[in-house]
């Protein structure tokens, strides 16, 4: 185990930290300053997420700036922080999406305060969960970033907001009434002495059924989150509820947890499970890919399409990790990045439109590219990387997982691909229905996003660009810890 | 049957019959001083045991004290003769029931114990000998139940002062 | 015969004890159900302070004096809150107290 | 990577090629979108440059025995390895050449036909990205970089046809035109996956090569039927041909450019580029002949009773792409892609033509056109006929020798068949063609009143920068067919497929040249004479008539199964089965568990009497089991 110097991720933790606390020391009057100091402290963490993603060693596998303090050494729990290729994306998704976010927010009114300690506090939780290698850990972070999301939604929501906000609640509370299990199962199993991933996944820790059982309580329970068919409903009812920077976490960095959770804890600690449950992995996300396309065909709420078009690409990143292959945790790790990116901006562009037209029905929208070419740029390119057009990130992710998905299960990959058109059909058709069309007389006095707001979505529109084009800046990372791990399975 | 057993068990049916009398009085000043009654059978049968100190610190702190208290609390809220119903069917069979599930096990558990069957004979436990256990023995027990007392003593100040800025709370 | 059998006081503390549940369980008056408490206490005590003759050992009685230094605190603290109660609503119904359902 | 000395200017001038279109597509939306005239500069700068680009490859390399190929990585993770690339031989530099010179007169025309325009900076944006994206698929050297492109191709298409997205039925078309054409793309991509599977590598040289030669035949005709798939969505071929005609809706310059010359032409160039791998399996071929026929004659009969003058143009485009398909299916390389040559410069010069005139007339309706004297225009109408002429194989005219070469091909067929419906085909073009001339040069009727619209925009100035590309392609239109000996020695250097026989029978010319002039003379006799009521021969045929303007009802029955099967059965279901089933489910469980809560509740009652009572009760239980279990 190798120590860097300076610790970066604990930084990282400690900048949400601080600005929480700052924010809580500030009084309710200030929003301005309390949204200066909040924008401070994301872009202090997006700035360290940036580090240490340059820094990043990609020849050495391995952990990276591991940090570990003994905390209860009887029962083997240690806050122990590490990166590796796949937690280093998500952090940096987490950096991009929570600053962007913060900056999305500038025109919010109520309780800002409260506003943003909580959203901290969520972010907190989420990158404590990317970055932590101790399951106590990883448990306890996972509730941390919960908890705030029903109080983020049901204050400050909107469309039957206390509704979506407790079936949220429910059902991620489900998942972790079922990780809960696993996780003490298997730090049972293992003799009751570690919490430490690194020391569980070493092959002959737990018997084959000790793995399958596990992996299916991590599965379905961190799968929840995921939003893996049929546990999905939350999802786009929660997108629905959610204010425009819950939205983007929740879509673009939340769901990610579920998908990460299993990857870090169920398919790292039980491969023989996961090679077991791999054939049930492919069928629930092939279904989901297409059932969520099929679903956001009949929608009319922006956001409720956005949401089920989520559970489609969340189902991509299900074929991925199913496929048991390198390139199968590439792409699904890529996709889970640019499908982050991907629905922040498009949760962006709608939080904007709705502010201004206070509607997000799509028949009731039209035109509106004539009043907000930007609002409606940013949109159409978010859908367009929904489709999976080239040179735009989310390419990669399914182009990768598509290939090993067609080398694992011919089949899945077939339907999932074909299920690419219905993708096309739906978000083309919300383009056309929201966008175009002649300008809305009610409408026309509506500006389109200043200079100041549009930050966060160029931002995002850039990375998006920018990931599409070089695509090998992150697949390198991912590549660095997916090839010694498939390398080290049995 | 000897002088010993003579006493124990015209002491024990004092203990029934006075607790059954302060158990079923609707005026609750007598069920008081039955029960003190009861009271001081027991702490006689803490003597007939060997235990001479606990049947003093019977007599004193509970006979004494504690039923002294009792009556004191009954008194100042004049609340000798409560109206209501003294045993409302409701409650008084399923309590009934309880009670007598209570007897039928602990005899089936005592009957079936057979350190049940052990005869008791007269002994004594020197009360210097009692104390220095205590306070060999346990110690920490002791200083706990000391900080009870004082915390119940506070407790008791807070609680018992009169309501008087109610509407604020 | 000399001396008791050790079930004949197991007995006459069950038939304490037994009382002491029906009388707090049965009268609708706190202060009787403190009563029932008391009574169960000393029920308690005389099989401890019996099973130390049995075995010869000290802690029975010890237990006895805790017995007793405790009921001395509950009841303190018990009295102040039924004399609390009582100057709040003017009753001493236990079925009156029933915010907590 | 290290490349000969010599192939430096090569490679600077592919990437220059390639890369600056993107530069001005870049710029343009960033930075200069509020400046117009600077934004057109920009972006005709770029082409021009990737103009100069292409015509010095196409010197350098006009003597080039081995292909060139050049790539580097873009993308590595685990086994999947993505090489971006050029692949430099005289097919891709004919095709750059087309590209570039298409790309570039269309771009000039459109300084006059676009003038105005609210979005013209827009348009020179999305102008310049097509470029880039058809560039860089002209030069892909593997097959999964030709299909990024492909897929960026369709997204300028897709943008360009919506571009007047306020017209519903313009927004509509580019919706239509990019999910169709990602049905064939998705076997497009499926095909891509099974060769890489198979094959391991995606290298078009490689494919080509003989060692691709090695693979299952049945995997080689399935994996070019799947790609097959993708080139019947481009190129709008059976059963994928509706979006085309709808396509219509954007600016006509983008109808030259994308849905005549350069884009629905790129399926045709796919075909062309892994010729030698197609040529590996008969069955496919013979599938994409069969393809090539149908719509060739369907939509030519389409185009018969079509008013509107675009429409005309795209069912033709996709008629003679379709023979293009069949050319090649055939067997003639040479005769396929000598035909996309002329053709791409013949139909962009009647797409060119045809949108001078709806600027001028303000409608798309080609009587209107007429009555509204459109044969006043002299230059656009001469290079029309001059274009309508060539498109029917009148010779001297370019479009007579690629046409012949192709029905040379076909009658080497062992089936007469196809033969039989070339020249069906052939016939059935003039005839259209020429309607369309003689109802445009034969007015009959007063025109209606002519809306201000008309004359606003027809300025000198943009008429004549119209002008100038129309008489470049005329010219080129012109002379073009009798390069096609030099155009075939050109294409054929280190070609790995087989190379056709040549000779035909002598008397196919004589057909060819018999089936045209009878095709002119009827629609003369229909349309042209004086007298004639204009009104065609299927026209009378109520069905028929009806069959045809309904697109043989290809339209309907996916609008049907879109509304019916899609919208109404499959998508209706999910959304009702997640508020139905799942969310009843777990709203269920919640509403179970809450009742179930409320039946403890009532046990729950508060007094503290009861309590003890509980209390006293699980003692009285414990004790009883301690009775049952004794401890020791």
């Amino acid at each position: 185990m190798e120590f860097s110097n300076f610790p970066y991720l604990t930084a990282i933790l400690l900048s949400c930290v601080f600005g929480l606390l700052i924010i809580l020391f500030l009084p309710d009057e200030k929003k301005q300053a309390i949204k200066q100091i909040s924008a401070v402290f994301s872009g202090l963490t997006l700035v360290l997420s940036l580090v240490v993603f340059c820094t990043y060693d990609t020849g050495r596998a391995g952990l990276q700036f591991a940090e570990r303090v003994t905390w209860v050494p009887s029962l083997g729990i240690s806050y122990f922080n590490a990166a590796d290729g796949f937690s280093l994306p998500m952090i940096l998704l987490t950096g991009i999406v929570f600053f962007t976010g913060v900056l999305t927010m500038r025109e919010l009114e109520l309780r800002v305060k409260e506003f943003y300690a909580l959203y901290f506090l969520l972010v907190t939780g989420v990158f404590g969960l990317f970055m932590s290698f101790d399951l106590f850990f990883i448990f306890i972070w996972y509730d941390v970033s919960l908890f705030p999301m029903y109080l983020l939604i049901a204050v400050w929501g909107s469309t039957r907001k206390e509704y979506g906000a407790m079936k949220l609640t429910l059902y991620l509370l489900a998942g972790s009434a079922l990780i809960l299990p696993a996780i003490i199962y298997l730090h049972v199993a293992a003799g009751g002495t570690s919490f430490d991933i690194t020391a569980l996944m070493r092959p002959g820790t737990f018997s084959p059924f000790q793995q399958k059982l596990a992996f299916l309580l991590l599965f379905i329970g961190f799968g929840i989150l995921a939003g893996v068919w049929p546990f999905h409903t939350w999802s786009p009812v929660g997108h629905v509820a959610a204010p425009t920077a819950v939205s983007m976490v929740h879509a673009g960095v939340l769901m990610k947890i579920g998908a990460f959770g299993v990857l870090r804890v169920a398919i790292f600690l039980c491969p023989e499970g996961w090679k077991f449950w791999a054939p049930l992995m492919a069928t629930l996300a092939v279904i989901g890919i297409v059932y969520g396309a099929l679903a956001a065909l009949s929608q009319t709420d922006l956001k409720f399409v956005v949401g089920y078009s989520s559970v489609s690409h969340m189902g991509i990143v299900g074929l991925g990790l199913s496929t048991l292959t390198v390139d199968g945790l590439n792409g699904a790790v890529f996709q889970m990045f640019a499908h982050g990116i991907m629905t922040a901006l498009f949760f962006s562009a709608i939080g904007y439109i709705y502010d201004r037209t206070h509607t997000k029905m799509i028949p009731e929208l039209g035109g509106l590219s004539r009043v907000m070419p930007k609002a409606s740029g940013y949109f159409i390119l978010a859908a367009l990387t929904g489709i999976g057009v080239p040179c735009l990130a989310s390419f990669w992710g399914e182009l990768v997982v598509f290939i090993a998905a067609f080398k694992t299960y011919p089949v899945a990959g077939v339907s999932a691909v074909g299920a690419l058109v219905i993708g096309a059909l739906f978000m083309l058709r919300v383009v056309q229905r929201a966008f175009y069309g002649p300008m809305q007389a009610k409408f026309a006095h509506l500006a389109d996003i200043p200079f100041h707001l549009g930050i966060p979505r160029m931002i995002l529109a850039a990375v998006i660009v920018f990931f599409g084009l070089f695509p090998s800046v992150l697949f390198d990372v991912i590549d660095s810890a997916a090839v010694p791990f498939m390398r080290g399975l049995p | 049957m000897n002088l010993f057993n003579i006493l124990f068990y015209s002491i024990a049916l004092l203990i029934v019959v006075s607790t059954g009398l302060a158990v079923t009085r609707r005026n609750l000043v007598h069920a008081v001083i039955y029960l003190i009654m009861s009271f001081f059978g027991s702490a006689f049968v803490f003597y007939l045991f060997g235990a001479p100190f606990l049947a003093a610190l019977m007599v004193i702190v509970y006979a004494g004290a504690i039923m002294i208290l009792f009556l004191f609390i009954i008194m100042m809220l004049r609340v000798e003769t409560p109206e209501e119903q003294l045993f409302p069917a409701r409650q008084m069979w399923p309590a009934v029931a309880v009670a007598a599930g209570y007897l039928v096990v602990g005899a089936l558990l005592a009957a079936h114990d057979p350190a049940a069957g052990a005869v008791l004979g007269p002994a004594q436990t020197e009360p210097a000998v009692f104390g220095a256990y205590v306070f060999r023995n346990t110690w920490l027990a002791v200083e706990v139940t000391s900080l009870l007392l004082l915390v119940a003593l506070i407790g008791a100040l807070f609680i018992g002062k009169r309501p008087t800025h109610e509407s604020e709370e | 015969m000399a001396g008791i059998p050790f079930g004949h006081v197991l007995a006459l503390s069950g038939i304490l004890v037994a009382l002491g549940v029906a009388c707090a369980t049965a009268r609708r008056n706190l202060i009787m159900i403190l009563l029932g408490v008391e009574i169960m206490l000393n029920g308690a005590s005389i099989a401890f302070a019996a099973a130390a003759l049995r075995w010869q050992q000290l802690e029975g009685q010890a237990f006895v004096l805790f017995i007793i230094a405790i009921a001395a605190a509950e009841v303190s603290v018990g009295l102040a809150l039924i004399v609390h109660l009582y100057h709040r609503t003017g009753s001493l119904d236990p079925e009156k107290f029933n915010m907590l359902k | 990577m290290t490349y000969p000395a010599a192939a430096d200017l090569t490679l600077t001038a592919a990437i220059a090629a390639t890369a600056l279109p993107l530069a001005a597509f870049a710029v343009i939306l960033l930075l200069t979108r509020g400046f117009p005239r600077l934004s057109a500069a920009l972006s005709i700068a770029a082409i021009s440059v990737a103009l100069v680009c292409a015509g010095l490859l196409l010197v350098r390399h006009g003597h080039l025995e081995t292909p060139l190929e050049y790539s580097t990585l873009w993308m590595a993770g685990g086994d999947i390895v993505v090489r971006v690339g050029f692949l430099i031989d005289p097919l891709s530099l004919l095709m750059l050449m087309i590209v570039a010179v298409i790309c570039f007169l269309v771009q000039v025309y459109s300084l006059g036909y676009m003038a105005g325009d609210p979005g013209f900076a827009r348009y020179y944006a999305f102008m310049s990205l097509f470029a880039w994206a058809m560039m860089n698929l002209t030069l892909a050297a593997s097959l999964l970089q030709l299909y990024i492109f492909w897929e960026l191709v369709g997204l300028s298409s897709y943008l360009l046809i919506g571009f007047w997205y306020e017209k519903f039925s313009a927004s509509e078309a580019g919706k239509k035109a990019f999910v169709m054409t990602r049905l064939g793309d998705v076997a497009f991509f499926i095909g891509i996956l099974l060769v890489l599977l198979n094959f391991g590598n995606l290298s078009i040289l490689e494919l080509n090569s003989p060692r691709a030669g090695f693979l299952p035949p049945a995997v080689v005709t399935v994996s070019a039927l799947l790609i097959f798939g993708g080139i019947v969505g481009k190129s709008a071929q059976f059963p994928l041909l509706t979006w085309l005609p709808d396509a219509m809706e954007g600016p006509t310059p983008v109808s030259a450019l994308l849905h005549s010359a350069t884009m629905v032409a790129a399926g045709v160039y796919l075909l062309a580029r892994l010729f030698p791998f197609f040529s590996m399996s008969p069955a496919a071929l013979q599938v994409c002949l069969a393809v090539g026929a149908v719509s060739m004659l369907l939509s030519a009969t389409m185009a018969m009773v079509s008013r509107d003058i675009k429409q005309v143009w795209a069912y033709s485009t996709i008629s003679q792409l379709g023979l293009m398909i069949m050319g090649l299916a055939a067997g003639d390389y040479v005769a396929g892609v000598f035909h996309l040559t002329t053709h791409a410069g013949f139909k962009a010069l009647l797409f060119l033509c045809a949108g001078v005139f709806i600027h001028a007339c303000g409608g798309n309706d080609m009587f209107e056109i007429g009555r509204r004297g459109a044969r006043h225009l002299k230059i656009p109408m001469i290079c029309m006929i001059i274009a309508a002429a060539a498109l029917s194989g009148v010779p001297p005219l370019s479009g007579f020798f690629s046409k012949e070469l192709i029905l040379a091909a076909l009658a080497g067929r062992p089936s007469p068949i196809w033969l039989a419906a070339g020249l069906l085909g052939a016939f059935l073009t003039t005839y259209y063609t020429f309607r369309l001339i003689f109802i445009i040069l034969f007015p009959r009727g007063e025109a209606q009143a002519k809306d201000a619209h008309a004359d606003g925009h027809n300025s000198e100035a943009g008429y004549r920068v119209m002008a100038a590309p129309l008489i470049v392609l005329a010219a080129v239109t012109g002379v073009l067919g009798f390069g096609g000996h030099a155009l075939g020695r050109f294409l054929l250097q280190g070609f790995p497929g087989p190379v056709p026989g040549a000779g035909h029978p002598t008397w196919l010319p004589f057909a060819a040249l018999g089936a045209t002039a009878a095709a002119v003379g009827l629609a003369w006799f229909e349309f042209g004479r004086r007298g004639a009521d204009q009104v065609g021969f299927v026209e009378r045929v109520e069905p028929l008539r009806e069959l045809f303007r309904r697109r043989w009802y290809i339209d309907d029955a996916y609008r049907w199964l879109l509304d019916h099967v899609l919208y109404r059965v499959f998508s209706a279901f999910c959304a009702k089965n997640d508020q139905k089933v799942i969310d009843g489910a777990v709203d269920g469980l919640g509403g179970s568990m809450a009742a179930a809560g409320r039946i403890l509740a009532v046990l729950h009652t508060g007094s503290v009497q009861f309590r003890l009572l509980v209390v006293s009760v699980v003692l009285i239980l414990l004790g009883l089991y301690y009775f049952v279990y004794p401890l020791n």
